[in-house]
């Protein structure tokens, strides 16, 4: 008797090897901006996530008894590991990275079993986390213009360098929010916008050549049919709408929605995490609910809440509603879709 | 009166085979609300276990004069008096630990446990078992409750036993990790409360699992709900 | 499991569970009420403690000999002093002299909400003391303006203030150093530092504003 | 003091009537319960449970006076099933889980002395006194309770043959390792 | 009119009974392995603190609070909460058996749901109104019944989950809900203009 | 003839590996030394054996009846002798035997009288028995008795008769090649069926990779019964599945939950309507089907091969290369693997594939589903292959059920396409088959309970008689007034009471035997429980873990062999004989 012995006989060449691959190849154009814009420090931190990552599924895949080498090179890990170092602040010191790549992937993966079976988007369990508990490092964003050497860089996030004062230039997010709300009204927008060095044409320099990157990448994996276009779609719409909708209202006091669309997280989420087919919904309305949520939620905690950047919450909030979201919209089966 | 073995057993139950916290999952909300250090923890306990006490004393005493269809108010109305009692000793006594624990110490009424003992076992047992029963189940808690509250501060903050100069006006908190530890805030919030909850019955789970596996003649592994054959 | 006697008729058995939940209720109200008018003086004290040990950290010892909490006087609503609500002040007094105002105030702009600051202003202008009594700040980045947190235990930032006046700080000094003002600030976190900065420096306007109404003996009435 | 006491007194008084009045003019025979419960338990009715047929144990699980975990012919899948009904948290099975089983009479050896049929709750044995005896293979629920009263021990429990019609695909099983 | 809907979505999401302020967990543990009981357990109480809330504030302002009796407050609202949940009950297994047979279970465990009698303290604590009061208990009522509802949803799909042995049951669910109590910190700011 | 074609929404493209069995014609295979004709071949009813061993049969004689309206008969494949009628393996996944009639062959092929008919002078009826009798069965691979699908659905009118000439399967040829060679016999079969059913419109439908069939059909079509419409339709798996067609050809949609009649439409194979014809119009039952033999082998080929015939020659008319593995029956999608070549080639036996690891990699192992979605996005039934997955691997059932798990085709598309390698259809098997035992044990649940009380009433019944025999006698004692003092002293109790007591002492009586019962069975359950208890726990519980993985592994391995439970369970004894080792 042979190895096998249930049909089909034949397989498709695929696997999830080759889905999380693809994943990382797509991430490629988004770092390459991020190297050439911002520096190249988000490579160190790359390299210390994938470590990290690799190491806490080894320890977890040890402890659980599970095959260590299968797992271990199913890059799902190192997707979350790479999502994580892009969404933390470049420079943040190299604990605060490993901190929440074990985080993300002995409480948020492997507590519930591993690959395909966390609800949680692993990745934005890690950058909630962490914001939540440092706050202050999670929204120390280089100063742009802040010419630091490889060497210098590589100092700060190994401790060995003091972190300096110029480094806390905020995103361009954080940096509207904090004027706005000090300025309680005096100050409006398009002047701010003009006036600072963090905001770029549309919405900041140098961020949204990295959001560009994203896209691009993003709109590859859909032409690779890793990702579909319903949620990413859904998640640029419920964002962009609620933004042209308050932008229209007051042009004073809110963002335009191309700002809101090419800073922050905003291209990272729609392309690479609410995508995530593990947490997100599977349905054809499931995701569009899923994505349109998203993105209203994670405009309204940007804009009105706590927190610079709500795509990690507002994901995690929907992550919440997938299954009641998935159950609710189970397309029709073939014959059941008009009874006669 | 009481047997040996009927209190190991009442004692074992409440420490840990049956204890509130790890096993029946009640009284969850004071173990996850106050439990931001070790000393507020063990401080409600104490209330607790002094409301559970009597509580059960009073219940076992007064069980047979109680009709069955008022019998869940007025356990809560006993309750309720003593919690309110507890309250104002508290309130005199412990002023700044009070305005800490808030609504807690009201809302030992409600605290499951309490209300379970009194239903599940002091209506059921005579007085100086019901007593025992409220001590070593409120113990239970406490244990409970302090490593709770001392993994949260620990992990947290590096500390243990802050706000310890609420009731011992002299004594001072430890501080155990180096200065510049920067204290996982997370494990101070509510998610950080949660999720080291879980690895505490995990872990008690983990032990009864080892003990059962060293004595034979009882098995204790959970059945697996979902199979995990697949990977073998 | 009840016992099977005859099942009385509706009316008896209200009157019979009313009758026995009304012993019980007396009883333990009796208890209550024994316990509340035991306890009664040992609370009262203990809040008056707390509030003097308040009042304490803003207002040096030696500035008054009278009694403060019962020398309280309601202050309506005021811009000034960021607050919707009445508030409660005191009036401290040597020798019969009023020597000092503790006040309440409040920033409405914190990063997560108001902060409620507790405030000492001598009779000559001075700033005796801050403190801040409530606050949603993010806990390890704007909750250093409480003691208690800060990790500068030597000279905690909210000291910062102790002793200041208008007069003595220019009205475009009221800022932290990064705008240009003389207060340090946690970098990072500035956002909180300068909304109780701006809270304080208004609400020692209010008090020049006011100095009259104030400080004399039974200014607002009690 | 006295003001307490009133107010309370007046609260006792008008809770404590309603929850009487209530307590009569509401009341409610039967549960239903009893039939949820039952319908899970295989029906053996063989008293392993230490209740005397499926229903009592049935009615002792609802009055909470017995474990959900004592019917070994319902397995562990019983008892997932009663856990998910009552909320309770599944536990594993007092006794053995044991496959089922028929009982076959060895027709050489039985004497015809009808003390099985008088055994048997189902009615799943055939025979009249003096005559072989034999057992309506569809019939038999396994609870063995016609093995102990055969005296010349005819009677033997036997796994159910797997044929083409009982048979099951099987739970797939991966060796991963080969692969890893 | 905005206040009003900055308390109700306040009490909803961003200082959610159940996950912010710690309130009502045993329930929450326990009632959320099935979506259906979920359901019921959200309904029952629902109802039972929007009464609560309602009843506590009439017995506070106009029986204790005029007569100094504030020390009575835990003992009354308990009492009272406790003989509505009674009443309720009966009056519901003989009138309706078949909202009886989807409530009817929950509501003994109410009694002892600490948001039952948290929420009135809170009412008081915080100092509001009449109205302010029923909409903070039926917000806080939506909003438990909501996250138990959701909690009821990812445990039914964490059921078929590999879980690590010993994390299986009471652990994982803790861990879920930490993790949801994380998710929930996101809405953390939103009711600043209450 | 240009036709309107819809769209199924699903399916894959494997490589359909074609081209390489249709290079020859159809040859007549030899007859083997002996053959085994299972009794049972097709879904329904198994027939009863009508001949016994020693007996002779001659081709095409009856040897088993069928046993109701939805069962089919079986003939002799050949004249011989009949030297048992026995277990014997059968060509079914399990591996499990089945009652088969073992014949030798005379060599002489000697028919029974055929008997043609013309369908059209006998009634509807008649002509259903008839192919009953004949053992037409489904040859499109499920083999469900044909005449019970060709009685027309009494509400509505039956519009299209679709014949399923698609052969979706990759490697297999046997319909391509019957198309080719026979395609004036199954347009005359068309027309038996046709009128049965009173079809409007004869639609055939054959992918477009089988340009020579297509022709074939088309011509002889024209030539016969112009009216009928040959479709190519696309190819794409599983294009030729009953539903999927009906689908692409008339746009209708059928459930699982309700018969394609309803919707006025029927679906036959193209060799279905092949033996019919022969049954009808030559009289001769259905004794032999064409076998594609085909994958790993020198000669791939379609051979006509008597049923019955053991697999192991049909296999070696092929010349199966050396590295072959295996055999699998059916395609590559949704065959089986042939558990031991014993069994014997039945009706449903369309291909026979040498597998071979070059041919057919063993699949990488299987990882968790991560909800990617590509199975879902296949499912030609727009299933949820996922979600049911998840249930099914949680023994979940009563959630596989509302996820339609009945719906499933198993045609394997979601396992093709899954980036975890997950054997997908096997877990719905799995569940399938759980859920149907559940029911039968159900329904055994709800007899016994039933009987029971049955027994309890009667038993209360016969009890009350008695007490009332007993209260009758003693009050008919008590009333005669003078009754002699002996006999109450013998029973032993004041007459006074004697009306009462008997009744009461009968109900104890009973209850002491009934308590006396349990209380032996549950001396025993514990005596059990002790028995078992040492054997379980003086194991640790990761070595215990171990031994259940492995027993699982073990287990999964090999479907054929028995369950193993007693071995999981730790008895002790050896798990039950380990067939197909
Ligand atoms: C605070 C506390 C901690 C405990 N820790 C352990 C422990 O680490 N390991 C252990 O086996 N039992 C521990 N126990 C359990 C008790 O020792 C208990 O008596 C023991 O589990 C009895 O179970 P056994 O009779 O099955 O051994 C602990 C109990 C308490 C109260
Ligand atoms: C989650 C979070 C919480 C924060 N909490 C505070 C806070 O409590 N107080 C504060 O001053 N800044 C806080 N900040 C920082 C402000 O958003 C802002 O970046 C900073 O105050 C302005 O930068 P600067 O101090 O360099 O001017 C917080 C930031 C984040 C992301
Ligand atoms: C996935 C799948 C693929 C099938 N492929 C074919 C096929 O290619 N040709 C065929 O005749 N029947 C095929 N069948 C069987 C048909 O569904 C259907 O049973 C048959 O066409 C009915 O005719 P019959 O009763 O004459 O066999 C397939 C079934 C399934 C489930
Ligand atoms: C399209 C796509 C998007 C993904 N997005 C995430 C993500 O946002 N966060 C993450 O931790 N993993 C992500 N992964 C990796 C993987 O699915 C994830 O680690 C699983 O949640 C682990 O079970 C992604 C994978 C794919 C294919
Ligand atoms: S053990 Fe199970 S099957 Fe047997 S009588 Fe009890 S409930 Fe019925
Ligand atoms: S025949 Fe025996 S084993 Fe079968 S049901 Fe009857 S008593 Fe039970
Ligand atoms: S194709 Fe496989 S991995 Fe993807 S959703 Fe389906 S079962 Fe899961
Ligand atoms: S095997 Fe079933 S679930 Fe899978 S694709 Fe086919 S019909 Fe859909
Ligand atoms: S302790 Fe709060 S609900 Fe149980």
């Amino acid at each position: 008797m042979m190895a096998w012995s249930t049909p089909p006989y034949l397989l498709a060449d695929v696997s999830v090897r080759r889905v999380m691959l693809q994943v990382l190849v797509a991430l490629l154009p988004g770092i390459a901006a991020y190297v050439w814009l911002i520096g190249p420090s988000i490579l160190v931190q790359l390299v210390i996530a994938t470590l990290a990552a690799l190491l806490g599924e080894a320890v977890m895949l040890r402890l659980r008894r599970r095959p260590l080498l299968l797992f271990l090179t199913d890059g799902s890990a190192i997707v979350s590991a790479w999502l994580i170092a892009l969404a933390f602040p470049p420079l943040s010191p190299w604990w605060l990275t490993v901190v929440g790549v074990l985080f993300a992937i002995v409480i948020a993966k492997h507590l519930y079993g591993g690959l395909g079976q966390n609800p949680f988007n692993p990745a934005m369990i890690a950058f909630a986390a962490c914001i939540v508990s440092f706050p202050a490092l999670m929204s120390q964003w280089p100063a742009l213009g802040l010419k630091l050497s490889l060497a210098e860089q590589f100092e700060i996030i190994a401790g060995l360098a003091p972190r300096i004062d110029a480094m806390s230039g905020a995103t361009p997010l954080d940096a509207l929010k904090t004027a706005l709300k000090l300025g309680e009204g005096a100050v409006d927008v398009p002047t701010l916008l003009a006036n600072q060095d963090v905001f770029g044409n549309f919405a900041g320099r140098g961020w949204e050549w990295v959001s560009v990157g994203y896209l691009l990448g993003g709109l590859w994996l859909w032409q690779r049919k890793i990702i579909t276009w319903q949620t990413p779609v859904a998640f640029v719409g419920g964002l962009t709408l609620l933004a042209a909708i308050l932008w229209a209202w007051n042009p004073q006091q809110f963002a335009s929605p191309l700002f809101h669309l090419f800073s922050g997280g905003s291209l990272l989420g729609a392309f690479f995490i609410v995508t995530d087919p593990v947490s997100g919904s599977t349905t054809f309305r499931g995701k569009l609910i899923f994505g349109f949520l998203a993105g209203a939620i994670a405009y309204v905690i940007r804009v009105f809440g706590g927190y610079p950047d709500g795509v990690a919450f507002a994901v995690l909030l929907m992550n919440l509603c997938v299954p009641l979201i998935d159950m609710y919209t189970q397309p029709p089966i073939f014959g059941m879709k008009n009874p006669k | 009166m009481i047997s040996r073995d009927e209190l190991s057993e009442i004692r074992d139950n409440g420490l840990w085979k049956q204890n509130s916290s790890l096993v029946q999952i009640l009284g969850l909300c004071p173990l996850l609300a106050v439990t931001t250090n070790v000393v507020n923890g063990v401080m409600l306990s104490l209330a607790t276990i002094i409301v559970m006490a009597i509580a059960n004393v009073a219940v076992a005493s007064l069980r047979n004069l109680i009709p069955h269809e008022i019998r869940i108010p007025v356990f809560i109305l006993i309750v309720a008096a003593l919690v309110t009692v507890v309250d104002l000793l508290f309130n005199a006594q412990l002023h700044e630990l009070y305005l800490v624990l808030g609504i807690f110490i009201p809302l030992i009424v409600t605290n499951c446990i309490v209300l379970a003992r009194v239903e599940a076992f002091a209506n059921k047992n005579p007085p100086l078992q019901a007593a025992f029963d409220g001590v070593f189940m409120g113990v239970g808690m406490l244990w409970t409750l302090a490593l709770l509250g001392g993994l949260r501060e620990l992990i947290g903050g590096g500390t243990l036993f802050s706000g310890i100069d609420m009731v011992f006006p002299g004594l001072q908190p430890l501080q155990l990790l180096p200065a510049d530890y920067p204290g996982l805030l997370l494990a101070m919030l509510p998610p950080g409360a949660f999720i080291l909850l879980g690895c505490l019955i995990a872990w008690k789970n983990w032990v009864e699992a080892r003990a059962a596996a060293r004595h034979s003649g009882q098995r204790s592994l959970p059945t697996p709900p979902a199979p995990l054959t697949d990977h073998a | 499991m009840t016992p099977p006697v005859k099942t009385p008729t509706a009316p008896v058995m209200a009157l019979r569970t009313a009758v026995i939940l009304l012993i019980f209720v007396i009883a333990f109200t009796s208890l209550l009420a024994a316990a509340h008018l035991w306890t009664r003086p040992a609370i009262e004290e203990a809040a008056a403690a707390e509030k003097m040990k308040l009042i304490g950290e803003v207002l040096p010892p030696g500035l008054y000999d009278n009694d403060l909490l019962a020398d309280s006087r309601r202050l309506a609503p005021a811009a000034g002093l960021g607050l919707e609500e009445e508030s409660t002040a005191y009036l401290a007094r040597k020798g019969g002299r009023a020597s000092a105002l503790v006040f309440e105030a409040a920033a409405a702009d914190g990063y997560a909400g108001r902060i409620r600051l507790l405030l000492a202003v001598a009779v000559d202008g001075t700033l005796l003391g801050v403190r801040v009594t409530q606050h949603k700040e993010t806990p390890g980045l704007g909750d250093y303006i409480e003691p208690r947190k800060d990790r500068n235990k030597e000279r905690p930032w909210i000291r910062q203030f102790d002793g200041l006046s208008l007069a003595a700080v220019g009205d475009r000094a009221w800022r932290v150093r990064k705008d240009g003002g003389r207060f340090d600030a946690v970098a990072g976190a500035t956002v909180t530092p300068r909304a109780v900065i701006k809270a304080v420096h208004r609400a020692l306007q209010y008090v020049a504003e006011n100095r009259q109404q104030l400080f004399t003996a039974d200014g607002a009435g009690k | 003091m006295i003001t307490a006491l009133a107010i309370m007194a007046l609260g006792a008084i008008v809770l404590g009537a309603a929850l009487g009045y209530a307590s009569i003019r509401f009341k409610v025979e039967g549960d239903p319960l009893v039939e949820k419960i039952e319908a899970i338990l295989p029906q053996t009715q063989c008293g392993q449970c230490g209740y005397p047929g499926c229903k009592p144990y049935a009615a002792a699980i609802s009055a909470g006076e017995a474990d959900i975990n004592l019917c070994p012919p319902g397995g562990m899948d019983g008892v997932r099933k009663l856990a998910d009904l009552l909320g309770r948290e599944v536990k594993p099975l007092e006794a053995e889980e044991k496959p089922k089983q028929i009982a076959i009479i060895d027709e050489q050896t039985c004497i015809g002395c009808t003390l099985c049929i008088q055994a048997c709750p189902v009615d799943a044995i055939l025979g009249a006194a003096k005559q072989m005896h034999t057992i309506i293979e569809p019939l038999c629920t396994g609870c063995e309770l016609c093995v102990k009263p055969c005296p010349v021990e005819c009677i033997s429990m036997q796994p159910i043959a797997e044929n083409i019609d009982n048979w099951k695909w099987k739970y797939p099983v991966f060796e991963i390792k080969r692969a890893a | 009119m905005t206040h009003y809907l900055f308390l109700l979505v306040g009490a909803v999401l961003v200082n959610n009974v159940v996950l912010v302020k710690i309130l009502g967990l045993c329930p929450f543990m326990g009632v959320s392995k099935k979506l259906e009981t979920a359901f019921g357990m959200g309904a029952a109480t629902t109802f039972v603190l929007t009464v609560a809330t309602g009843a506590s504030y009439i017995i506070d302002h106009y029986l204790l609070l005029p007569f100094g009796l504030e020390y009575l407050r835990t003992l009354s609202f308990i009492v009272t909460i406790a003989a509505i949940v009674q009443l309720t009950e009966m009056v519901i297994q003989k009138t309706s058996p078949l909202l009886h047979q989807v409530l009817g279970i929950y509501l003994p465990l109410i009694t002892t749901n600490c948001a039952v009698l948290g929420v009135p303290l809170l009412n008081i604590a915080n100092r509001h109104d009449f109205v302010e009061s029923l909409l903070f208990g039926a917000g806080s009522a939506v909003g438990f019944s909501f996250v138990l509802v959701l909690f009821a949803g990812i445990r039914e799909r964490v059921e078929g989950a590999d879980v690590p042995l010993h994390f299986r049951g009471a652990a994982i669910a803790m861990v879920t809900a930490g993790l949801m109590s994380l998710a929930f910190m996101g809405f953390a700011g939103l009711d600043r203009y209450q | 003839m240009l036709a309107q074609l819809f769209r199924f929404k699903g399916g894959v493209k494997p490589q359909t590996n074609k081209t390489i069995s249709v290079q020859e014609p159809i040859a007549q295979a030899p007859l083997p030394a002996r053959l085994f004709v299972p009794l049972h071949q097709s879904i329904g009813g198994a027939p009863n054996p009508l001949v016994q061993a020693g007996d002779t049969v001659r081709k095409g004689q009856l040897i088993g009846g069928a046993d109701a309206w939805v069962s089919a008969a079986v003939h002799a494949p050949t004249s011989g002798r009949v030297l048992a009628v026995e277990e014997h393996v059968a060509a079914h996944p399990s591996g499990l035997p089945t009652l088969s009639v073992v014949i030798e062959p005379d060599g002489r092929d000697e028919w029974i009288e055929r008997r043609p008919v013309d369908h059209q002078s006998l009634p509807p009826e008649r002509v259903r028995e008839l192919l009953r009798d004949a053992g037409v069965v489904g040859l499109g691979g499920a083999a469900f008795p044909s005449h019970a699908k060709l009685t027309p659905a009494r509400s509505v009118a039956m519009e299209q008769l679709v014949i399923n000439g698609a052969e979706c399967e990759p490697f297999m040829t046997c319909d391509d090649m019957l198309m080719r060679e026979r395609a004036d016999e199954i347009v005359r079969g068309i027309a038996i069926f046709r009128e049965l059913l009173a079809a409007r419109e004869v639609l055939i439908g054959i992918e477009d990779n089988k340009q020579e069939a297509i022709a074939a059909m088309h011509e002889a079509v024209l030539r016969l019964a112009p009216d009928y419409r040959v479709v190519a339709v696309p190819t794409r798996y599983p294009a030729g599945g009953a539903k999927q067609l009906i689908r692409v050809l008339t746009g209708k949609e059928v459930p699982a939950s309700r018969r394609s009649t309803e919707l006025g439409v029927q679906c036959f194979n193209v060799a279905t309507v092949y033996t019919a014809y022969r049954a009808l119009a030559c009289g001769e039952p259905v004794l032999s089907r064409i076998v594609t033999l085909t994958g790993n082998v020198e000669r791939p080929r379609n051979w006509e091969v008597s049923l019955g015939t053991p697999m192991r020659e049909v296999v070696a008319l092929a010349r199966p290369r050396a590295d072959t593995g295996s055999f699998l029956m059916g395609g590559p999608m949704m065959g089986f693997e042939i558990p031991d070549l014993d069994a014997p080639v039945v009706k449903a036996t369309n291909c026979i594939i040498a597998a071979s690891p070059g041919l057919f990699p063993p699949p990488p192992p299987e990882m968790p589903c991560i909800r990617c979605g590509a199975c879902a996005e296949v499912c030609p039934h727009e299933l949820q292959p996922f979600e049911l997955y998840w249930f099914s691997r949680a023994r979940n059932f009563g959630k596989t059920q509302e996820y339609y798990i009945f719906d499933c085709i198993e045609c394997g598309c979601c396992s093709y396409v899954c980036p975890s390698h997950i054997p997908l259809v096997q877990y719905f098997r799995f569940a399938k088959s759980e859920i149907w035992a559940r029911e039968r044990e159900k329904q055994a649940a709800d007899a016994a309970k039933e009987r029971f009380e049955l027994r309890n009433a009667r038993a209360e019944r016969e009890q009350a008689e008695k007490a009332e025999r007993l209260a009758r006698a003693a009050s008919a004692r008590t009333s005669e007034k003078k009754a002699p003092p002996e006999r109450t002293n013998a029973v032993d109790s004041p007459p006074a009471a004697a009306a009462g007591e008997p009744a009461a002492a009968a109900a104890t009586d009973a209850d002491a035997i009934r308590k006396a019962a349990i209380a032996a069975a549950m001396a025993r359950a514990r005596a059990q429980r002790e028995l078992a208890q040492p054997k379980n726990t003086d194991r640790l519980s990761a070595e215990q873990e171990r031994e259940i993985a492995a027993v699982e592994a073990r287990r999964g391995a090999q479907p054929a062999t028995p369950e193993a439970t007693a071995g999981a369970a730790g008895s002790g004894a050896p798990a039950g004989p380990q067939r197909g080792e």
